[in-house]
């Protein structure tokens, strides 16, 4: 596999991985939601892995299979769990009408592929061209956790950003030290976990996961 | 869904093939048996029919309903349903023309372009059925507009449509 | 020099003059005032459209210097390259609309005088081609002056009418804030640089030679393109436009919305590209901006009207947008040292200028036909026409091609065009302009897509279908001269449909005086039947040969199928059998936009209610339902009421010092005495 | 040896006039084999345009002369285009034209004309339809051209032989950009031929009808005429799909060899395009209307990836 090849590869899996963002912040669907989420997964599994491969950073290899192991089986099936247990099907109503948030999400695209510029022409990496393609998917999770009304989405928004960072991170300097990948990987499962029983409190309290509701909480005057 | 298709496409549901499985007469028999080649040969192997509700009950409804599903499945003779008497070669018409819906049926007919075929689908088109002699019908489509061909029963079966669209196609060829 | 455009325009001018002078004498024969005046109208525009094509042809440039005006400050004169291409479109149009108006304003005879509608008439003409003509502040302004003044007096034609006044006066103080803003730029072009003394430098050419600094160029410019816009109707300086279109007579707003909104495109192309001639990019990047806003809600906003002359005058906002983003796409261009582009977005602009004069010109007089004839403006009232006044149709439907950018007519190639302007953006510089610019011909992609859906719904509803008024017999075909101006309207949009090449090889002198760049042996590459701007292997168009072939292809298949003898028999229409269909049953102009008004509803203010009258027994069975629906131009209650609000408040407080009480007065006065002799 | 590019052109436009029924026939088959059904026979619209041929025409009695000159337009406009697109040969004297941006400017003079008629009778149909589809159609526009400019980025060109001879070269299977766009493609071809899920080309139901809504008074060689263009459409804008991603195997010139090997793969991607069509026919159900917006929406926003992505990637 010549090097060319390679970042062609990597390109697409940059583009695929916008496309899911752009996915994971227009779907109404949570199943869909997982699907898509699991799918970012795993393009970033593999083009971590090719990134690996191409810089000759051989720990990339252990950080892409754990990628895979945690965003793409793990987490998913929390998730799953999560929805299954608290009949969640679909998000009713978002907070910006869905063609005005694809809008909004192009021109946070245009915008941080404005910021990179000046890092575009200072990294010399094969995949610096993908740094953009990172921020924009960290600016769409953000997007995603505004406009979103539900606590799962929002969750799911969370991760999406976690996987935007991990994506520059590897297209920027080949990869985080091995450590702190570790780190956050174990953050993020005890995340999940906690935002799971954080989820029952919620749905227990005011028996719904709209966080609108939570406005409830702050002292009537 | 993948599945679905898989399964639709390599085990079919066998469309029904005439004679078999009916107890039907030799000579019908011998009319369906060539049934597509005389749609074939009189309307260019296409026929459109406009199906028109003049009061009916809707039992003959359901007959033409199930025409078209997959056991007997009209349109691989390409015979077809369409929205518009303008698209039409064929009106069948089902109910005792009711008073209301006399000049409706009129209107239908003049919409529809030559060459046209009329049909009366089941008793009460043939002559009021069970509405008959009742002051609101006007007993049977033949006392409105002229009528190619008439298809009793109550409800005709869609079999019996099927055969009685080969008779009159018979006559149209005659 | 005895023949030359300088005479020939000279010429007209001496013919309106004529006009002018045998006025007062034929006061009292109406009809034969309307028959000379209009004919001599014609003939001098005749004259001005040769002037211009031939300047621009053989690329003279002529100034002369008036002896008059103010002591010491003589009038110039100036027929350059720009100004003849203004001049052609002008009078083109105008040529048109005076044989029009041969016919149409003795529609008014027995109603009112149409003396001092013939006279301002006359003005206005004069006062816009001395507009393209004048070189020097002082004389501009004051050409501009008699072309708004004029055009309020006729605007206000009909003022038995509070809607008329009301539609005059808003217009008069829009075009007079715009003449501020003018009158300003034009102070700091040519006051700032040099100093008041001695001020000799309010020539063009002073202009043209000072060098100012950036930042006083930046706010020259601001200030002129401020005062173009409130001209040319860009958003959200529109407000005017569609209240004074649609209540001045058809003639006038044909010639307002054709081809005075030009002057102020001129204007703008005067200062930009000949008086200041070297700006950053971002001047561009505005002036595109300002053309896609006003494109797309200028479709939009037409879309909600059912009023025929309403629904034009918003889509002249629509139109002075795309204009303008050809222009700021040329400065775009122009910023980066790219002639050639720039060269293409300029005349893809100034081409559409052209059209759109010949289009919206043809569509107004359509429609004001239409007025004649049925006395209505409601579109709701009308339908089936095309059964009462085939030509009027066949004419407003060329009109309605045009104007919705489908070929071969004209309309289409100059956005087409601008859409290659668009698609040789990504040769920019600058990584930015690159991913934003894509974004904008999606916006003018849109912009013509709902436009084609705007004059379905226009012609549809007026001229097909049921009739839906009530004097259905008593209307009448258009007068034969009202029929021939439309007739040669449409020939122009059809001529400048089919022949772009020459039109380009025509207008190529001026783009490569503005921006200095020349496109025409290009644009015909493969010859005069195709459209080549860049390059033949990167876009080609050619309107002859798909019209030739769709119209080969149509008489085939038409001569094939009568070969065979196949009856065509009448029948009533398909009503399902229903037989009480009535024309109130049709599709109206109001439910056709109902889908894009609910998908781009939040873009306007709408008021919609359905009332029970009287109140019903059982809401199942209303007696009688009563629909009312109110859509609005957001910016109104944005921009416009505050500020009215605020004036009235002030004028209030300033009422209260008003007492009537002589003493009141002369302690007002005694007071201001004593400051000012405390401040001496 | 080389044909003489002028009898290719006869050629293809033979080839679209005949096979264009062929392919919507195709279509119908695998539909009625999808749903289990006995198929009728693949010459079934042909059967349906010949008869219409020989009925008469029964006219509205206000129908005017829009009504009756739309159908001649219609087809007229759909073969020139079959004229423009390369589908045999890359080199046609009518494919300078007219580039992409025309190109659908010419189908769009069509569904004016269309529109109008629908309106030209007075029915509520018709002006329904035609209310519909105009709109759709504006909302599908600025999809189109996106997707126009992300594919002449590549190409460098919006003349179509010329995309197709870059697209040709070159591995552009690995670009997103083209990816993109194509993908944009598809929905909008969804839309503008008038598919589920924007609309049923089956339905009895006029008031889920678009674009038969329109077409609901005519009848007889108007009818046939009107149904062969659609087919016609259908027909133009896969062979457009393939123009402009999947261009090989058009020969670069009219070699006869070349020519003759062209046709069968044409006939092989039609099948290929079929299957996916109907799949995606299968799979969905018809929309709401007003969820139109986020579908073709959806096509802007892939159309918009594909062109940030070739700047931001490639």
């Amino acid at each position: 596999m010549n090097v060319q090849l390679a970042s062609h590869l990597n390109s697409l899996l940059a583009s695929f991985i916008l496309l899911t963002a752009f996915g994971l912040v227009v779907q109404r669907r949570m199943n869909a939601l997982l699907h898509l989420f699991a799918w970012q997964g795993f393009f970033l599994a593999v083009s971590t892995a090719i990134v690996g491969y191409l810089g000759g950073a051989h720990d990339l290899y252990i950080s892409s299979i754990l990628t895979l192991a945690i965003k793409v089986v793990l987490l998913p099936y929390i998730l799953h769990r999560l929805i299954v247990k608290l009949k969640i099907h679909k998000e009713v109503e978002t907070v910006v009408n869905i063609p005005a948030t694809m809008l909004m999400g192009i021109v946070l695209v245009i915008f941080s592929y404005h910021l990179t510029a000046p890092i575009r022409e200072l990294s010399t990496l094969v995949t610096r061209s993908t740094l953009a393609v990172a921020l924009a998917t960290v600016m769409l999770g953000f997007l995603m956790m505004i406009t979103r009304k539900h606590a799962v989405t929002q969750i799911i928004g969370f991760l999406a950003m976690e996987n935007g960072l991990l994506f520059a991170a590897t297209s920027a300097t080949y990869g985080m030290p091995l450590v702190v990948e570790l780190g956050v990987a174990l953050d993020l499962l005890i995340a999940a976990f906690i935002f799971g029983m954080f989820f029952f409190h919620i749905s227990t309290t005011f028996d719904s996961l709209d966080v609108d509701q939570m406005a409830r909480l702050k002292e009537e005057d | 869904m993948i599945k679905e298709i898989l399964k639709n496409v390599f085990l079919k549901k066998q469309a029904i093939q005439f004679p078999e499985g009916f107890n039907i007469s030799p000579e019908q028999t011998v009319k369906i048996v060539d049934f597509q080649k005389k749609v074939d040969t009189i309307f260019h192997r296409s026929l459109r029919i406009r199906q028109v509700d003049a009061g009916s009950c809707n039992a003959c409804e359901w007959e033409c309903t199930a025409l078209m599903n997959p056991i007997y499945d009209i349109q691989r003779f390409g015979i077809d349903f369409v929205a518009s008497p303008r698209h039409a070669d064929m009106l069948l018409v089902t109910g005792p023309v009711s008073r209301q819906m006399e000049l409706a049926l009129k209107r239908t007919a003049l919409a529809t372009p030559e060459p046209r075929l009329i049909v009366a689908c089941g008793d009460c088109a043939k002559d009021g059925g069970i509405y008959k002699g009742s002051y609101a019908v006007t007993n049977g489509v033949a006392n409105v507009i002229p009528v190619d061909a008439v298809i009793p029963g109550c409800p005709p079966t869609p079999t019996a449509i099927i055969l009685a669209l080969a008779e009159l196609i018979d006559k149209v060829a005659r | 020099m005895l023949l030359s455009p300088i005479s020939i325009i000279s010429s007209s001018f001496a013919v309106l003059l004529l006009v002018l002078a045998l006025t007062p004498f034929l006061r009292l024969n109406q009809r034969l005032l309307i028959n000379v005046g209009f004919f001599l109208a014609t003939i001098a525009s005749f004259f001005a459209a040769v002037a211009g094509f031939w300047s621009l042809a053989d690329g003279m440039t002529t100034q002369i210097i008036l002896p008059i005006g103010l002591p010491d400050l003589p009038f110039h004169l100036r027929i350059d390259l720009l100004s003849g291409y203004f001049l052609a479109v002008v009078g083109l149009l105008a040529f048109f609309v005076s044989i029009y108006s041969i016919g149409y304003v003795k529609g008014f005879l027995g109603q009112r005088s149409v003396t001092h509608l013939l006279v301002f008439y006359v003005l206005f003409l004069a006062g816009m081609l001395l507009v393209v003509l004048a070189d020097d502040a002082l004389f501009f302004l004051i050409a501009w002056e008699m072309m708004a003044a004029s055009s309020y007096f006729l605007v206000l034609y009909e003022d038995e009418r509070v809607e008329n006044r009301r539609a005059a006066f808003l217009y008069l103080v829009v075009a007079h804030v715009g003449a501020i803003a003018i009158l300003l730029s034009f102070g700091v072009l040519a006051g700032l640089t040099t100093g008041f003394s001695g001020f000799q430098n309010y020539t063009f050419d002073a202009m043209r030679a000072a060098h100012l600094p950036p930042e006083l160029a930046t706010l020259a410019f601001l200030l002129a393109f401020v005062g173009f816009s409130a001209k040319a109707g860009v958003i959200p300086l529109h407000i005017w436009l569609p209240e004074a279109h649609p209540v001045a007579p058809s003639n006038v707003s044909a010639l307002m919305s054709g081809v005075m909104l030009k002057t102020a495109i001129y204007g703008i192309v005067r200062i930009v590209f000949d008086l200041i001639h070297t700006f950053p990019w971002w001047w561009g990047a505005m002036v595109l901006v300002f053309g896609l806003v006003s494109a797309v809600m200028g479709v939009l906003y037409a879309l909600m009207q059912h009023d025929l002359k309403r629904l034009l005058a918003y889509h002249s906002v629509e139109n002075i947008g795309i204009i303008l983003i050809g222009i700021g796409l040329a400065m775009i261009f122009t910023s980066f040292n790219m002639s050639l582009l720039a060269a293409l977005a300029l005349i893809a602009g100034l081409y559409h200028t052209l059209n759109h004069a010949m289009f919206k010109g043809l569509l107004f007089m359509g429609a004001g036909s239409v007025l004649h004839a049925t006395h209505e403006r409601n579109m709701e009232d009308m339908g089936g026409l095309i059964r009462f006044m085939p030509w009027t149709a066949v004419f407003f439907l060329i009109g309605c091609i045009s104007i919705s950018a489908l070929p071969p007519f004209n309309g289409f190639v100059s956005e087409w065009l601008t859409y290659q302007a668009f698609l040789l953006s990504p040769a920019l510089p600058s990584p930015l302009l690159n991913l934003m610019i894509p974004l904008g011909a999606a916006l003018l992609a849109l912009t013509s897509a709902l436009a084609a859906a705007c004059f379905v719904k226009a012609f549809g509803v007026t001229f097909l279908g049921h009739h839906r008024g009530h004097h259905g017999g008593r209307i009448h075909e258009a007068k034969w001269s009202m029929r021939l101006g439309m007739l040669l309207a449409a020939l122009a949009c059809f001529g400048l449909g089919i022949f772009p090449t020459y039109m380009i090889r025509w207008m190529d002198p001026l783009a490569e005086k503005m921006v200095g760049g020349k496109i025409a042996a290009s644009a015909s590459g493969l010859g005069w039947m195709w459209l080549t701007p860049i390059a033949a292997e990167r876009a080609s168009y050619s309107a002859p040969l798909a019209f030739i072939g769709i119209l080969a292809v149509v008489i085939a298949t038409y001569l094939l199928l009568h070969a065979r003898p196949g009856a065509i028999h009448r029948a009533p229409l398909w009503d399902c059998g229903f037989e009480k269909v009535t024309s109130r049953m049709q599709y109206t102009a109001t439910s056709f936009a109902m889908p894009l008004r609910r998908i781009f509803g939040f873009l306007f203010s709408i008021k919609e209610h359905v009332r029970q009258f009287p109140p019903a027994p059982h809401p199942a069975f209303p007696d009688r339902l009563h629909y009312h629906l109110r859509v609005r131009d957001r910016f109104w209650t944005w921009m416009y009421q505050p500020v009215i609000d605020v004036s009235f408040w002030l004028s209030r407080r300033i009422g209260r010092m008003q007492q009537g009480r002589i003493q009141i007065y002369l302690i007002y006065s005694f007071v201001t005495i004593l400051v000012l002799l405390i401040f001496t | 040896m080389n044909i003489d590019p002028f009898i290719v052109e006869v050629f293809q436009v033979a080839v679209l006039l005949i096979v264009a029924p062929l392919f919507t026939g195709w279509i119908k088959m695998l539909k009625c084999w999808f749903q289990g059904r006995t198929s009728p026979s693949l010459f079934q619209p042909w059967r349906d345009i010949l008869k219409l041929f020989t009925k008469d025409v029964t006219l509205a009695e206000n129908a005017s002369w829009i009504f009756r000159f739309t159908p001649y337009l219609v087809f007229g406009v759909s073969v020139i285009a079959g004229g423009i697109i390369p589908v045999l040969s890359m080199d046609l004297p009518l494919s300078a034209t007219a580039d992409v941006i025309a190109l659908v400017a010419l189908f769009s003079i069509a569904r004016f004309f269309t529109a109008l008629a629908g309106m030209d009778i007075g029915t509520a149909f018709g002006g329904m339809g035609a209310s519909r589809e105009m709109t759709i159609a504006s909302l599908a526009e600025p999809a189109m051209l996106m997707a126009v400019f992300a594919v002449s980025l590549v190409g460098k060109s919006t003349s179509l032989s010329q995309m197709a001879i870059v697209i040709s070269q070159g591995h552009s299977l690995l670009r997103p950009s083209l990816a993109f766009a194509l993908l944009a493609f598809i929905l909008i071809t969804l839309a503008e031929t008038g598919r589920i899920p924007v609309d049923n080309p089956a339905t009895h139901l006029e008031l889920t009808m678009i674009h038969e809504a329109m077409i609901l008074e005519y009848s007889g060689r108007h009818l046939a005429l009107i149904e062969w263009a659609s087919m016609m459409k259908l027909f133009l804008f896969a062979v457009l799909g393939i123009a402009s991603f999947f261009p090989w195997g058009i020969p670069r010139n009219g070699e006869l060899f070349a020519v003759a090997v062209a046709l069968p793969v044409l006939l092989f991607k039609l099948a290929g395009i079929g299957v996916v069509l109907v799949l995606i026919e299968t799979g969905l159900a018809k929309m709401r209307i007003f969820r139109i917006t986020e579908f073709l929406g959806s096509a802007f926003l892939f159309a918009t990836i594909g062109m940030l992505s070739y700047f931001m990637l490639e």
